[in-house]
């Protein structure tokens, strides 16, 4: 009777980091949520399976979990593989799938992929929001003119994803753009940073994952070139990725979707959750940490949902998965509501609707003190959305063309 | 000498052959021949360069200098694929055997070079490739009986003991119903009854399929009986060549490789 | 069937320096190998084990060196003792260190050393000093002018022969006090076969090294030998003085392949042998 | 011109890195014919293990490091007894994939006892480009760089001189060739190996130390070791100078490649390339530059 | 007592030369089919198909592949993952392609272009062998994977480069249920099981074991090392082309090539090691071994209700722990160990 939520979880290899941090802060917000008496009475139930990241194993995670304890509510891999893995099956089986921040950026289409929600912000609209960034940062959109870009990338899918977009505004607005791929996993760097010294760029986007990030800021610094010049993806943006680049990442800029910061939710969460004993993080330093306060956003936006729906298909009452599914595509975070919550600026205001199950696009740049990370941005930027929505659109019509399917609006 | 055996024309003809390795010679300006039908044993103190008398003869050597007539083939070198190819099994010094595979798959590779069928008519193990395959089972069974280790069939190899290697190594080289057999001290190993069971045999073989071979063997008394010429090699270098018995009163052979008269 | 009695208590002044009692073994956790085979060397003798291929010499040895073990094979039954204590449970380590070598069937030299190498390995449980590792080496270097030779050759590249020389000067090497044999002589030339065996005679007079060897030249191995024992099967078929050994009837035939009217030339069996077992 | 000298020399001095791990593996082939695919984990328990004493016990690094080489011996020891032991004589793929066992343990074991955190490690050496150099040549050279290259330098000489001059070097060899006969001449295996894989782990330390400097202490350590094969092939498994050279070759025309090639082909090829420069290496040399030649003999 | 063959004699070379030549074993596996083709289809779950029975089936298939390459023939490779893609990625595009093309013609088109990139990376196993060989095959791995990304014809220019498999119909016929699927997935791995034991038990099988075992012996024999060992490489890498479109078309669906990674390619490796090399049971062993244990693992981690990143820790912990021990308890894999219970069985009451 309760409303169950999957948890597809990754604790060990490299990037357990995220995954412990991300799915612990979900977890964490579950306890709130609970311990507050559940989403009008109706608490939360989830089960965690171990997926190493692997798709394999992710997809038998999903499998099992699915059915589980009535049904699973929604899914939230945390991993392109595991995304791609699933991403027939929840359409098959009428589960929503979130991917906050990352996977297919031309998934924000409802009408093709209607179960997949690619909150917040896509990959392609973060690129248009980093060159919007640097260009107020060089004093204006027309100051980018002749400037040198320097796109350092993950040597994958996930990092060429981002290069419609910079190549096309690079045209729009005259700036060089140089792309140097990282082999992965990028833990030796120094050819790729001798080609920035010697083409010495105004800026570097560091669209890395991993153990790359660390390695790209410290290569960075023993070749001289200035941390605060180099902004990152968010999958760059967390402690996990400055921390062990050392002193190295002082100044040093990533994108995020939440404004570092402590929040109302996250003093619920220390004394509500923590002070019971039932937190999720073994450190409780991590509280409010990148990856944490990602999985409490991640959490807020599929409880909002469910409540959402219970708005239109009956209060207190348990949900199925269309029912949520619904949810997702209305719904409607804004300051008010994350006030309500606690959160007022913790993630931007998310709006979803069939066209567009991203819901916003905005997202803030922090930069690394030493020991934490800090907005410098104080607004919320957001790029270029028409090029990407006109990319998106086109995308996503290839996709259908390819499977045959009609785009059409669920209801 | 058997009756229906006949000693033919010189079949292999090695002339001038030397071979060393870095500083070591292992042959020196070797010549020497083979008769068909006939038995011809070398022998020689260890380190003299027997084995690898046979390692140019089928190809496993490549000698720095001197020719091979075979069949009246004059050639600088042999290859392993071509000797194999042309009738010339052998056995190794240091067992040879696939030590992962079965008595009967080991011997069955023997007659590799006999089976036609095409790889995909034998993944379907179908028609033609199933019969050639029973055939040829047929005889590697005959040789099975032969060597009476009909037991260990089915026993890969690895787990025998040394003799019984031994005589599946030489069950293998028969398998390929060769023109000439190289044996490389086939007897090591084994008793004097087992050694009886084998000499009797290469003679059959020898005899009967009028098989060429040439035998590298310590045991002075099997050389003696049963070969029909003998090589004597010393420190890469021909000592002696000729009849047993020749060979036999051979001052510089008996110093160099007998030591007591035997 | 005894020729004998025991060859320890026939010896009574030698008590048993290595004793294997009834031991039976398993490879494979199914395949039964030896069937309960007992056997005595007294101190300072030459014990000669003899039997077809097949017969269980090698593993005999094997479990008496515990390098059995290795080889997925297990003692189930029966223990085995060296100068009075049990060693079933040593490693062969231990072994070299109490005086117990062997030289294992088909050479094992390790290809990648040289020649010289491969025999100073053989006195790795051994300190020894350069002057006496030089001098123990010379030893071995007389015995086997051919190895001096080889000396710088990596072992992988000589020849057959010279590999044997090589494991056997190797074993020599750790000086020990018994050694276990198998099969010396193959693939050596008949006049070392018959240095080596004065090597082994002389190591025995001279420096009461005793030696348990399992030998396929009955002839050589019985004449050198104060025991013998005869394996088939996995059992042992009869064991006895070694010269009452090589006057048996049914020994002389099958093993010293002398009959009734003396040696007979291979060329002239005209006949597979009926073979004599003389287990059913 | 100068700047092809800056990836040169930059990429000999990743080489030198690359090299340190295949010292690891060098160790071990050599010594048991063991490939240790468990290299790359123990750098990484080395390093979370040294990293994770110094934090949670507030102790100096250079106190961390003697309790983590504590640490280190424990574990080569019980590797030798509880995986190894039981092993011996096994065909050399068993042995890797017992290794490849170890390697998931080991790697929870680190995770298991000082978390999935990354960590930073800083030593005392500055990881900036050397100035007189900067200054005379405009050429960059890392000082951290250049004290890794005299670490690994002084750790190959003492492996090389204890591999080919001392007894207890002999033996490893022999190991390495035959464990039965090994074992027959009274060579102590169960010693042997804990001796073997305890220096393993020193090496694995070392290199935990220097990569966990620049890369932060994190399982992307465990990487690494596929830094480490190509070099590892390119030198010859059983040659200890051999890792050293293979390294430089390796680190140099990788970077060489990457900035010259790399635009080519679209780049990224730093993943595959040494590889395949390994691979064409060893079409002319199948052992590698160094390594002891096969022997196939019949 | 009740696994014997007495009273069983073979009067004929063909009797005794089936596969399976025991009536027991015979039954047993007639059972299994049964099974396997109708009790699981009429009782499993959509959970157990997708997540347990279609992937072990796909990587019995890639570690049957696999097991030719290295059980049989003896060279020892990292990159069956990369062929696994090559065959994914070839029948994505023979279908996409050429429209109308029956999909298990796409799938032999795959299977044969991994083959003939089986070849060109198999040439260099001519000079280099053993663990040269393995490191060296990594080269096959990374650089196919690298190719797949870099060249984005092979992904029909996708903006994420991932590739959606195409619908299978056979026939008229959409296999698009798990059951379908599994079905589908099933009539594969048993043909080419099948075709694979019939090579191991001919000549052409017997010519890698030779290669394996003494490659120097078997060219004096007369075996062409490079045919033979080429025609494994091609063999294996056709079964991994199959396997690995199927991975795509019959259990994933989407997928990046990132999704044949080194990791994929250890996987396999560990299936046939931990099954038995050079044994096709062993293949599928190993295969339910590997896939079955972290899911093990994983419900008891549960059960004991320990903190999860303990659990986890544990989990792969255990793993590893658990494969040495296998290796220790027998070497030669789960494959030996069954063989050796049957043997016992067969002596079964009498200790030996
Ligand atoms: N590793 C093993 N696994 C299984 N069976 C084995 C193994 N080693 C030996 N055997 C079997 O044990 C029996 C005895 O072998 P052993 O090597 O002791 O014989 P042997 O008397 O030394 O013979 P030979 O004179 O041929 O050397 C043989 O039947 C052999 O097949
Ligand atoms: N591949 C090789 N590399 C280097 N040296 C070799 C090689 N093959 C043989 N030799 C050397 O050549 C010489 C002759 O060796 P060969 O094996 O032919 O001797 P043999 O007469 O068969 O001796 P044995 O009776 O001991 O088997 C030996 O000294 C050996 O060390
Ligand atoms: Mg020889
Ligand atoms: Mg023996």
């Amino acid at each position: 009777e309760d409303q169950f939520i999957p948890i597809l979880s990754y604790r060990v290899g490299p990037y357990a980091a995220g995954g412990s941090g991300f799915f612990g802060g979900a977890i964490d917000y579950f306890n709130l949520i609970n311990a507050k008496g559940g989403l009008n009475g109706v608490k939360i139930s989830w089960e965690e399976c171990e997926t190493e990241y692997n798709a394999s194993r992710g997809v038998e995670c999903y499998e099992r979990l699915k059915k589980a304890q009535g049904g699973a509510s929604l899914v939230e891999p945390l991993s392109t593989g595991i995304a791609y893995g699933v991403l027939d099956r929840v359409g098959e089986d009428k589960i929503p799938m979130t991917t906050l921040g990352y996977g297919r950026s031309d998934a924000a289409n409802g009408k093709v992929f209607p179960y997949i929600f690619p909150l917040i912000t896509s990959y392609w609209n973060q690129a248009a929001a980093m060159t919007k960034y640097l260009g107020d940062k060089a004093g204006g959109m027309d100051k980018l003119k002749g400037k040198k870009i320097v796109h350092l990338y993950h040597d994958s899918a996930f990092g060429k994803e981002p290069i419609p977009v910079l190549e096309a505004q690079a045209k729009q607005y005259g700036f060089e753009l140089i792309k140097i791929p990282v082999a992965h996993p990028g833990n030796e760097q120094q050819s790729q940073w001798l080609q920035i010294r010697q083409a010495n760029p105004d800026f570097v986007i560091l669209w890395g994952w991993g153990v790359m990030n660390a390695v790209a800021i410290k290569t960075a610094q023993r070749n001289g070139y200035s941390r605060e010049k180099m902004l990152g993806v968010w999958w760059a943006g967390s402690e996990e990725d400055a921390i062990p680049a050392g002193d190295a990442a002082k100044g040093y800029t990533a994108m995020t979707f939440n404004t570092p910061g402590n929040y109302p939710v996250l003093d619920e969460i220390r004394s509500k959750v923590y002070a019971a004993g039932k937190g999720n993080l073994s450190d409780k330093s991590r509280i409010g940490s990148v990856y944490h306060m990602r999985g409490v956003t991640a959490a807020i936006l599929w409880s909002e949902a469910i409540l959402k729906a219970q708005e239109k298909f009956g209060k207190g009452k348990l949900m199925t998965s269309e029912q949520i599914r619904w949810g997702f595509e209305n719904l409607n975070v804004d300051e008010a509501r994350q006030k309500a919550l606690g959160a007022l600026g913790m993630f931007p205001p998310v709006k979803t609707s069939c066209e567009d199950h991203e819901g916003s696009g905005a997202v803030k740049v922090q930069q690394w003190t030493g020991d934490k990370w800090k907005a410098i941005t104080p607004n919320w930027v957001v790029g270029d959305k028409a090029l990407t929505r006109a990319m998106l659109e086109e995308s996503s019509n290839k996709y259908a063309a390819e499977k045959k399917i009609t785009p059409v609006c669920l209801k | 000498m058997t009756a229906n055996r006949k000693t033919g024309d010189v079949i292999l003809d090695l002339q001038n052959i030397s071979l060393s390795f870095g500083g070591v010679k292992a042959l020196t300006n070797i010549s020497f021949n083979v008769r068909e039908h006939e038995i011809r044993a070398i022998i020689g103190p260890n380190g003299a360069g027997k084995s690898s008398m046979l390692n140019v003869i089928n190809g496993v050597y490549r000698p720095q200098q001197g020719q091979i007539t075979y069949r009246g083939q004059q050639r600088k070198d042999m290859n392993t694929y071509a000797a194999a190819k042309s009738g010339i099994a052998r056995t190794f010094q240091n067992i040879a055997l696939f030590k992962g595979m079965s008595v009967l798959d080991n011997i069955m590779t023997g007659r590799n070079l006999k089976m036609k069928s095409h790889f995909l008519l034998q993944a379907l193990y179908w028609g033609p490739a199933q019969k050639e395959e029973i055939a040829h089972r047929q005889k590697v069974e005959e040789i099975i009986d032969f060597l009476e280790i009909q037991h260990i069939r089915k026993t890969p190899v690895g787990r025998l003991s040394y003799g019984l290697q031994k005589r599946v190594e030489l069950g293998r080289a028969l398998a390929a119903e060769p023109e000439i057999l190289l044996l490389d001290e086939p007897m090591a190993g084994m008793n004097v009854e087992e050694k009886q069971d084998m000499s009797r045999f290469i003679l059959d073989v020898n005899d009967q399929l009028g098989t060429t071979i040439v035998l590298i063997e310590h045991d002075m008394g099997v050389v003696m009986d049963i070969s029909d010429r003998v090589v004597v090699l010393d420190y890469g270098k021909k000592i002696g060549d000729g009849s047993p018995a020749e060979v036999l009163a051979n001052q510089e052979v008996i110093n160099a490789y007998l030591g007591v008269a035997h | 069937m005894s020729l004998h009695a025991n060859p320890a208590e026939s010896a009574l002044c030698n008590p048993a320096y290595l004793s294997v009692n009834n031991i039976e073994v398993i490879y494979d956790h199914v395949i039964l190998v030896l069937k309960g085979i007992s056997l005595q060397v007294p101190q300072g003798k030459i014990v000669a084990l003899l039997g077809a291929n097949g017969a269980g010499k090698s593993t005999t040895l094997k479990a008496i060196s515990t390098l059995l073990k290795n080889e997925r094979g297990d003692i189930t039954k029966g223990d085995i003792t060296f100068q009075g204590q049990r060693v079933d449970h040593l490693t062969p380590n231990e072994l070299v260190k109490r005086g117990l070598s062997q030289v294992m069937e088909g050479r094992h030299c390790f290809g990648h050393l040289s020649v010289e190498e491969n025999l100073l390995t053989g006195a790795y449980t051994r300190n020894l000093s350069r002057a006496e590792l030089k001098e123990a080496l010379e030893k071995v270097y007389h015995y086997f002018p051919r190895l001096r030779e080889r000396r710088q050759s990596q072992a992988g590249y000589t020849s057959g022969g010279e590999q044997q020389m090589c494991a056997i000067g190797r074993a020599l090497m750790a000086k020990p006090s018994m050694i276990l044999l198998d099969e010396p002589s193959m693939g050596i030339a008949p006049q070392l076969v018959e240095e080596i065996f004065e090597i082994v005679k002389s190591l025995n007079v001279q420096e009461n090294v005793s030696f348990l060897l399992a030998e396929q030249n009955t002839n050589i191995a019985l004449r050198y030998a104060d025991f013998g024992y005869i394996l088939e099967n996995g059992r042992v078929v009869m064991e006895g003085d070694a010269k009452d050994l090589s006057s048996n009837e049914d020994v002389k035939e099958f093993y010293l392949g002398v009959s009734g009217a003396g040696r007979k030339s291979f060329r002239d069996m005209k006949f597979y042998r009926r073979r004599k077992r003389w287990l059913a | 011109m100068n700047f092809f000298f800056e990836v040169l020399i930059g990429g000999l001095l990743s080489g030198v890195m690359y090299a340190l791990v295949a010292l690891g593996f060098v160790l071990i082939y050599k010594a048991s014919g063991v490939f240790n695919f468990a290299q790359g984990a123990m750098v990484f328990f080395a390093a979370l293990t040294c990293v994770g004493l110094s934090e949670k016990f507030d102790l100096s690094i250079w106190l961390a490091i003697p309790l983590t080489m504590a640490v280190m011996v424990v574990l080569g020891l019980a590797i030798e007894k509880i995986v190894l032991r039981p092993l011996v004589n096994q065909p050399e793929i068993t042995l890797f994939m017992a290794t490849i066992g170890l390697t998931f343990f080991i790697e929870g074991l680190a995770q298991l006892l000082w978390g999935s955190q990354p960590h930073k490690l800083s030593l005392p050496i500055e990881d900036v480009p050397i100035e007189f150099i900067m200054e005379k040549f405009n050429i960059l050279v890392s000082q951290f760089d250049v004290i890794a290259a005299l670490i690994c330098a002084i750790l190959v000489t003492g492996l090389a001189l204890l591999f080919s001059k001392t007894k207890i070097g002999r033996a490893l060899r022999a190991v390495a060739d035959d464990h039965q006969a090994a074992l027959a001449v009274g060579i102590p295996l169960q010693q042997i190996w804990g001796i073997v894989w305890t220096v393993a782990g020193f090496v694995a330390l070392v290199a935990g130390l220097l990569w966990g400097a620049r890369n932060g202490v994190q399982f992307a350590l465990t990487f690494v070791a596929l830094k480490a094969l190509p070099v590892l092939i390119l030198g010859g498994f059983t040659s200890v100078p051999g890792a050293i050279v293979g390294g430089l070759i390796i680190g140099a025309s990788e970077k060489l490649a990457e900035v010259y090639i790399g635009p080519l082909v679209g780049g990224g090829i730093e993943g595959w390339f040494p590889y395949v420069l390994a691979l064409l290496f060893l079409l002319v040399r199948p052992e590698g530059l160094f390594g002891e030649k096969i022997i196939r003999r019949i | 007592m009740f696994y014997r063959e007495a009273g069983q004699f073979k009067t004929s070379y063909q009797a005794d030369n089936q596969i399976f030549p025991l009536r027991q074993d015979r039954i047993g596996v007639s059972v299994l089919l049964a099974a396997a083709f109708v009790v699981v289809p009429l009782l499993a779950s959509d959970y157990a198909f997708s997540a347990i029975f279609i992937p072990f089936l796909i990587f019995s298939l890639a570690a049957l592949g696999l097991n030719i390459l290295t059980g049989y023939a003896g060279q020892l490779s990292l990159g069956s993952a990369a062929f696994m893609a090559v065959g994914a990625f070839a029948s994505y595009n023979f279908m996409l392609r050429l429209p109308g093309i029956p999909v298990l013609l796409a799938f032999v088109l795959g299977g044969v272009s991994a083959a003939l990139v089986g070849i060109a990376f198999g040439l260099p196993s001519l000079r280099i062998r053993g663990f040269y060989l393995a490191a060296a095959t990594l080269a096959t791995q990374f650089f196919v994977v690298w190719c797949l990304t870099k060249i984005q014809w092979f992904t029909n220019y996708s903006s994420s480069g991932v590739i959606t498999a195409q619908e299978i119909v056979i026939l008229g016929q959409a296999f698009n249920t798990p059951v379908k699927k599994y079905l589908l997935t099933l009539v594969v791995v048993c043909l080419m099981a099948l075709l694979a034991k019939n090579m191991v038990r001919s000549n052409v099988g017997r010519s890698w074991m030779a290669v394996r075992d003494m490659d120097v012996a078997a060219e004096v024999i007369g075996f062409r090392l490079m045919r033979t060992k080429l025609l494994a490489f091609a063999v294996s890498s056709f079964y991994c082309g199959i396997a690995g479109a199927l991975y795509a078309y019959a259990y994933l669906g989407t997928v990046e090539p990132e999704a044949y990674n080194l990791d994929l390619s250890f996987k396999i490796l560990f299936m046939i090691i931990i099954g038995g090399v050079g044994s096709i049971l062993g293949s599928f062993l190993g295969s339910a071994f590997i896939v079955l244990l972290p899911i093990f693992l994983n419900l008891v981690a549960h059960g004991l209700a320990l903190p999860t990143n303990v659990a986890s820790n544990l989990e792969l912990m255990v793993f590893g722990a658990l494969i040495i021990f296998f290796l220790i308890v027998e070497p030669h894999g789960l494959a030996r160990l069954w063989q050796i219970a049957k043997e016992k069985l067969r002596l079964w009451p009498f200790p030996h």
